[in-house]
């Protein structure tokens, strides 16, 4: 297999951009991309998108963003593992690239959710978990990640504002992405003021609802487009490549406060990377719920059950910290657009890498792991990049 | 939900038939295939005898499209005692007064209507099993 | 690269299973080809559908899948390309095992058209086409076939029952698939009586409405999994993939007659299998409507533009003729479960190449060629088998 | 349609507001972030005169959802005197009159509902030429 570098991303402001279609979203983050790589055209296009069909009407998407782009006839994919779906992209982009298939590649992850009403989008959202057995109760996909929170509060007594730390460091760490739709912090107070929306979660945990779209360019170590002498930074290049799935339903696990899938995906990308948990110097986890966030320290390996909520307490998630978390706002601050947060997390990976985090520098980082889930743990992608 | 989906699960969600796998013995809700425990061909049917526990809940204050008019309800993971767990809304309890590892049991009950025209679907839920003893006049 | 080969098929009668869902359609497929392979276990499952989340609520479907076949904690992931969802799995799943990243994949095409009422799988399906400019003008699917259909009847001057050609041959080979949806023979005169759906185009142009599942399961030439005593019958490599795109708008192309795509992914499919035309023993071609059919037959190479649908009428794409075509019934007749029709080819093709046709054997087939197309043409996957 | 796309649309669907290449001097419509011709990034605002001509047409007897009181309806690919080439109902024809290469023009006309309750979508459709003509009282 070939050794696939990122030589570009691009990336539009997270938000609710009433002005603009999934097309011109695309659009934006693929001109960005292609601009950053210096290259103007591409060998194929991977999508990774969970609801243009629902909330735009719009399937046939890669072909339809090839076309809006100007990147005529080029084969173009779109994949779909719901909230995973821009990892999924990543990772075909990434087995097209070693495979000799294709010498350099776009990868775009773009979700477009705000042309619809509330719980109409909220409906949209609950087709990543069980259509018949979960969503068909009454369950959105807020209520299941709730569910697995009240359990795990209970379970290991986790006192009333215990998993705060998460939101509080990805604010904090939002306040300096100017691509972040929440540029503010909160505290604990603000937390425990936060208005509930599925007991015991609150608006405080969750990730919002929002436009965005990010896109990175791959290609194949010692291809001609690396040595492009007009390119100033160091490219950076793809480790590790995994991914796994779990029980489609929360119910239907053994242990539903286990991602087994998170656990078995970043064993399969540290081995691939030859690296350990001790060389990763920052991880983009999960973070759509404050509860996916500890349990995902605890099945990534960092955290034992029922204490990843304390990792985020006591500073060593912090951008100072042993391990940096959410470093440019994570899904919560900077926002989660579905199918695209996968790619958005890839683009800062990147620039964490290279150096160009801002304020957000995490000091000396030359490997970062980042994570992308979808449904309630369903299907999982991990990568690691390093410079 | 789709009709010609709520047909064809119109056994589990009224009955809560599930299956016995016939390699290892678990009891299997909803019906697979597949058992999920052995990975062999899943088994014949089983009726469930529809008492459990409360494994987890939550009380819904924003509800998908569909739900809206019965928003906050309770919605759990309940333990069925033969093994498997499911998700399914309680009835018959106030939110504050559900707890984990309380011991429910199953009733039929009307769960949504596909707009005013729709089809009326009903499915499981669950209620505080003291429910049945006090409608019996036996103390528990 | 590795080389790439089909070791086992397994398909689903296509047809309207009202007592099946999605995941059960798709277990019997995926049971089928893993029996068929002599194999329990593979690396990942590629899913080609498109409507599983409008048609059946469900999304993260190939961990659903994954999950409800028993084929736990595996990588999984969806494609999307419109009509040819179940082509970019293959191709998907081609890349992973010829990139070394995996062993041996599954690939599922699977679609679940009949939960829903005839407007509502028709508004559906435009999602194949562009949102905005082409479905919200009230244009179906089938509308814009009609569209290309008036103009390439009346530019070429072709007779009322001119494009007849592909639906019968289509008919009098589906006689005997077993799992055709249609098995019983049209007429010239059937086909002149036949009901106008979107003028001038007819129910005989045009394929049904259907559900259906169809896998195969891939590894690399010189795997373990090929040297199995117990296998009976020789595998069929993958000799060329490729896909390209075209505008998403029939109306944005400078010739709309054309289907810029098709003969783009062709050309560089016979190159990478080292093949011309006249190597090719059969063509699975993509007959959603005849008219696709004759743009088909022109674009690949096979007729000049404009006579196409002559060569339908001549016996030319006999079983018996100089290129069959569709010879399993093609999606006119075995059916179009839209998403899982690129892998149903892929199925048909394999038994084709293995003498296991039946009485639709095509004598001496050594190659043949596979063509899904997405939405009006945007989309396209070429793909050619060998043995 | 979602009411955020049908905003974002209007000066187009209500206007037939396209673009002028500045770069190869092509019309395009609708507007485009990169030009279909060039390549290049698509230019300023253009407002189309609204006549054109029939290149293809079909008339619709299952529609999708949303038009069903409507059909049979006629659609038609319609070829802009200035290039571009767009997807629109015909008005004010009857489904036998039209043949390609007639003549047409755009008019603004109620295109759907979204249900009873739901907001009402105008859009450009065309009508035979000599309709402009005829109400001007001018012969063609
Ligand atoms: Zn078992
Ligand atoms: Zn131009």
């Amino acid at each position: 297999m070939k050794k696939v570098c990122i030589i570009g991303t691009g990336q539009t402001e997270v938000g609710e951009h009433w002005d603009k279609s999934i097309l011109h979203l695309a659009h934006d983050a693929v001109m960005s991309a292609l601009l950053d790589a210096h290259v103007e055209a591409v060998d194929a296009l991977f999508v990774g998108n969970m609801l243009s069909g629902a909330l735009s009407g719009q399937e046939n998407l890669a072909a339809a963003v090839a076309d809006f782009s100007g990147l005529r006839n080029i084969e173009a994919v779109k994949t779909e593992a719901a909230c995973a779906s821009g990892a999924a992209a990543l990772r075909m982009g990434y087995t097209a690239v070693a495979s000799g298939l294709h010498d350099r590649v776009l990868v775009l992850g773009v979700e477009k959710m705000t042309n619809t009403l509330g719980h109409d989008t909220t409906a949209a959202l609950g087709m990543a978990a069980d259509a018949v057995y979960e969503t068909f109760q009454g369950v959105s996909f807020t209520a299941l990640n709730a569910l697995m929170m009240q359990r795990y509060v209970w379970q290991y007594d986790v006192p009333d504002t215990g998993l705060a730390g998460f939101s509080i460091n990805a604010h904090r760490n939002g306040c300096h992405n100017p691509h972040a739709m929440f540029r503010h912090a909160i505290t604990e107070e603000d937390y425990g003021r936060s208005r509930v929306i599925s007991s015991p979660l609150c608006v405080l945990d969750s990730s919002p609802i929002c436009d965005g779209a990010a896109a990175v360019v791959l290609c194949a170590a010692g291809s001609s487009s690396l040595s492009d002498g007009s390119r100033h930074v160091a490219p950076v290049t793809i480790l590790g490549s995994a991914a796994a799935t779990d029980t489609l339903a929360v119910h239907d696990r053994s242990d539903p406060l286990r991602l087994a899938a998170v656990e078995l995906s970043t064993q399969q990308a540290l081995a691939q990377a030859g690296a350990s948990l001790d060389d990763v110097d920052f991880l983009e986890l999960h973070d759509a719920f404050s509860i996916l966030g500890a349990m995902s320290l605890e099945a990534v390996g960092y955290a034992e059950p029922g204490t990843g909520w304390r990792y985020a307490m006591d500073g060593y998630i912090d951008i100072e910290g042993d391990l940096p978390v959410s470093t440019q706002g994570g899904l919560k601050s900077r926002g989660h657009p579905v199918g695209a947060t996968g790619v958005y997390q890839a683009v800062e990976a990147v620039k964490q890498l290279q150096g160009l985090a801002g304020p957000n520098q995490v000091p000396n980082a030359a490997l970062g792991m980042i994570q992308n889930v979808g449904g309630s743990g369903a299907s999982v992608f991990t990568h690691i990049l390093g410079i | 939900m789709f009709v010609p989906s709520s047909w064809r699960t119109r056994h589990q969600r009224y009955s809560l038939i599930g299956e016995v796998c016939p390699a290892c013995d678990k009891h299997i809700f909803p019906p697979r295939d597949v058992c999920p425990h052995c990975d062999q061909p899943a088994g014949p049917a089983h009726k469930f005898n529809g008492t459990g526990m409360v494994f987890s809940y939550t009380t819904l204050f924003q509800p998908p499209a569909g739900f809206e008019s019965q928003a906050p309800y309770v919605v759990a993971l309940v333990q069925l005692d033969e093994g498997p767990m499911l998700t399914a809304q309680l009835t018959d309890v106030e939110a504050d007064e559900v707890e984990i590892g309380m011991k429910v049991e199953m009733v039929p009950r009307k769960l949504m209507e596909d707009g005013p025209q729709g089809q009326v679907h009903y499915c499981y839920k669950f209620r505080p099993l003291w429910a049945k003893a006090a409608q019996a006049g036996v103390s528990v």
